[in-house]
């Protein structure tokens, strides 16, 4: 194929990228309306870490990060878009400002491991295999993913909450225990949906890098 | 003025299988003003239709479109060149109709005021004047349909390509579309399953199982194809 | 699932001096408050701190009704705060902690309210233009944004017909057969909305 | 068998405006092999559709279908009551074509293998054979409306609801789903723009502006139908 007929794809591509990480990011606001209080600590269960992890799942790294940080800069510009209806500058005070921070790491994170262990768990090795045994190896990977992204957003989550509230790092942890078998479930989902979108479209991963 | 020398499709077999040919490799030259696809469902006409924008780039052979080629010259060519979806859901990309139509005419027009009076303008001439601050959301099929031929419109392209324009609508709306289209101040490349539409078109290609079949007077063409699927 | 006016903003127009100030000074003088509220120890700085972001609020004029709604989940955590950090800490803890958070909850609240969306989704428009040298499209993250909006009712949408669809098919709570259709479709729309922008000839 | 007793929908008004009917309450007892439901878009058809399986529930009336509550009993209802919507994207639920006849089998087909097997046989009746490990979204806008159609028959259901199920089909598809329609072995609900069909049904009901204005006689109620949309 000439150089000329690629360049012609890869604008094609930054249009389809754009509308992957525009729709993204709506998917986590809609995530985000989804808030359930629990105790008073001031940090809510919310679907966030649901679509922040099938954000890099499906979109990959890149375009995963892109929509989470969209989503922030329009929560940070003022749109009520994160956990119970806050935004804006406010936010900077938010208990939750760290688990906020981490998320486009977490969804970064998410995206390396599914791309770079999955290109193999899902083609080389199993090109032979039949499509579910491609989806149990492409199921471990996203699960490793979204497990160390969930605890990226952790990392930083915790140690933020903790010492907003004044509290020691083992407070912050009790705190955040609460949130424990809530993540185990959306990493459950999340390793669930993201290999059948992939076998939906097999291409979604190995597009090469656009924008760039 | 679409030319068409030995354009084809087809996708790269995945690990296994052997690839398909979406299309036959097909020449030639549609200089005609109104011109219809025909054919099957899966037979190729939305192939057909992607490929002359590089939408779906042809893999074998070359497309040229409004005198360039699709290969090298893809968004000069998109820029001349309207697309209308069967869906026209996805096909609107901003929050409010207004905006739509505005984003169509970014290019062409700069300054902003300007540019949403000229939105303003295109609204009216098709019936949703009132709609202007409507998001998008909330219209109906039709109308949606109507707005992103509106948004097409706008930037005056040299060719229009519908890919089943109305096949969603009810006959009422159906009307509505169709007649905007007749009037059209462009080429147009309408795929439908409107034989009657088809018909009153100046040239029909009729595709099946990814090749041109036939592809000269309407009549004659929508005939065969009425015959043709008779017998299947 | 409506755009409704959850989605509109928390700007509260107004003409008061608060309203008036450039945004960068405005946006300077949170990130120094900001500093000074973490830096100042002692239940003092945090009391005076809660006081000048108050007054801020009042100067702004913001109405104290909506304020007070908006501020409800902060203001019940600071006051468990309070109470838990005084039996654990010490009651000077429970007023410098709570009186932080309320103090920063506050201040940042005033910015939000006296500043529009649009201007500061402009300014970061601005702002993330140069990024252009590294392949974010110019005007691309105005566009994205708007892509965003326009997405979200979708979104909502697109969960209803998958859920009813899913449900048509006696698959009544199964979250397989409503999750994994809602997430290929939404990428297949997605798709879609690229190929629509790519034919309108914008991303280019 | 569907009975409606002054079955009807209306949504509560948000804050400001008051609420909306979407259908006036409707009492009649559809025993018919074929009934087709026509009218304009947004007149109620797809409301009154969805009524029938309790996807929408009737607020104020009685429905009662195969028997059954709806309002008491949906779940019930619904795995008696197949249902094909007109985008078919909204209806196919897994990732292949394959998978997703298979789902459908899961009821009565326990065997993995076996159910495999029965949701080949029933793809290669409607042509989509080579396709049983093509992505859904690769098929093409008819190929997927066949596929969600066979995926319902596959469930043999008792009564089933099509709302606009071949809009996107051609000549050929769209004489098959007739067929496949024609053939099947449940009462028909047909929500259609397509007027021949509505003629050969037993029964029509015309829906305009949420109301049931016409039931009855097909060739009659049609053309009430095309008379009351040439005044528009
Ligand atoms: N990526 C792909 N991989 C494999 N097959 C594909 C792919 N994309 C399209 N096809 C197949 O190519 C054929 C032509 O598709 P196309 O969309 O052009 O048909 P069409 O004539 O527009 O049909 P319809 O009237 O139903 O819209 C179909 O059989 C479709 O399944
Ligand atoms: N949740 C809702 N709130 C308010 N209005 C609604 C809601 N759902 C549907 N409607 C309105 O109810 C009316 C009837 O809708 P319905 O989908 O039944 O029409 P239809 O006859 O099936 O039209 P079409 O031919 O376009 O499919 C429409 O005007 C629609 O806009
Ligand atoms: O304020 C925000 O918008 C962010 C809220 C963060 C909530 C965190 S994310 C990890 C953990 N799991 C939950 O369900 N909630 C918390
Ligand atoms: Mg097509
Ligand atoms: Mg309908």
């Amino acid at each position: 194929m000439s150089l000329a007929s690629e360049s012609t794809a890869r604008q094609g591509f930054r249009a389809a990228d754009l509308a992957l990480v525009g729709s993204g990011a709506a998917f986590l606001v809609v995530c985000s309306l989804v808030a359930v209080p629990i105790g008073p600590s001031g940090a809510p269960i919310t679907l966030q870490t649901f679509a922040v992890l099938m954000l890099g799942a499906v979109l990959g790294s890149r375009k995963g990060a892109l929509a989470v940080l969209l989503y922030l800069a329009v929560g940070f510009a003022g749109l009520p878009v994160f956990a119970e209806g806050t935004g804006g500058p406010a936010t900077f005070a938010k208990v939750t400002l760290g688990y906020l921070l981490a998320f486009p790491v977490g969804a970064w994170l998410t995206g390396f491991v599914v791309e770079r262990l999955g290109a193999r768990a899902g083609s080389r090795a199993g090109a032979r295999r039949p499509a579910l045994r491609r989806t149990v190896g492409l199921g471990a990977v996203v699960l490793l993913g979204s497990v160390l992204g969930t605890v990226v957003i952790y990392a930083v989550g915790v140690p933020v909450l903790a010492a907003r509230l004044g509290m020691s790092l083992a407070e912050g942890l009790a705190i955040n225990m609460a949130f424990l078998p809530v993540d185990l479930l959306k990493i459950a989902l999340v390793t669930m949906v993201a290999p059948a979108v992939h076998r939906a479209f097999p291409d979604l991963l190995n597009r090469p890098a656009a924008m760039g | 003025m679409i030319e068409l020398h030995a354009a084809g499709v087809s996708v790269p077999g995945t690990s296994g299988d052997t690839g398909r040919v979406l299309l036959d490799p097909v020449s030639c030259t549609l200089a005609e003003r109104r011109i219809a696809v025909i054919g099957a469902n899966g037979s190729g006409k939305s192939t057909l239709a992607r490929m002359v924008n590089g939408l779906r780039p042809a893999t074998t052979g070359r497309v040229v479109t409004c005198g360039l080629d699709v290969a090298r010259h893809g968004a000069a060519v998109r820029s001349r060149v309207g697309f209308v979806f069967t869906d026209p859901d996805a096909q609107l990309v901003m929050p409010t109709a207004l905006e739509d139509v505005a984003l169509s005419l970014r290019r062409t027009v700069q300054d902003r005021a300007e540019r949403d009076d000229r939105a303003r303008l295109v609204l009216a001439r098709i019936g949703l004047a009132e709609h202007a601050g409507t998001p998008v959301h909330a219209l109906s099929g039709g109308q949606k349909q109507l707005l992103a031929l509106a948004g097409v419109l706008a930037t005056g392209p040299e060719v229009l390509v519908c890919d089943e324009p109305t096949t969603l609508l009810d006959l009422r709306w159906r009307r509505v579309v169709d007649g905007l289209l007749e009037e059209v101040d462009a080429q147009l490349l309408l795929v439908t399953h409107d034989l009657d539409a088809a018909r009153r078109a100046d040239r029909v290609l009729l595709v099946d199982e990814g090749r041109v079949v036939a592809d000269g007077d309407p009549v004659a063409t929508v005939e065969r194809y009425v015959d043709m699927m008779a017998l299947r | 699932m409506s755009p409704g006016p959850s989605l509109l903003g928390l700007y509260r127009p107004g003409s008061t001096v608060v309203h008036r100030a450039p945004l960068r000074l405005r946006m300077a003088v949170l990130g120094l408050f900001g500093v000074g509220v973490v830096v100042l120890r002692g239940p003092g700085p945090a009391i005076v701190a809660v006081l000048l972001a108050v007054l801020t609020a009042a100067v702004a004029r913001l109405p104290l009704a909506a304020t007070l709604r908006g501020l409800r989940p902060v203001l019940l955590t600071a006051a468990v705060v309070l109470a838990y950090q005084t039996w654990q800490r010490g009651w000077p803890v429970g007023v410098e902690v709570s009186g932080d958070l309320v103090a920063l909850v506050v201040a940042g609240t005033v910015v939000t309210a006296t500043t529009p969306t649009d201007v500061l989704l402009d300014g970061l428009s601005r702002a993330v233009r140069p990024l252009h040298r590294f392949g974010v499209p110019p005007e691309g993250f105005a566009l994205a944004v708007a892509l965003m909006l326009r997405t979200v009712p979708a979104i909502g949408d697109l969960f209803t017909e998958v859920r009813d669809a899913a449900r048509a098919r006696g698959l009544e709570r199964s979250p397989r057969a409503q999750l994994v259709p809602f997430a290929v479709r939404a990428v297949g729309r997605s798709r879609a909305v690229g190929e629509a922008l790519a034919a309108r000839g914008i991303g280019d």
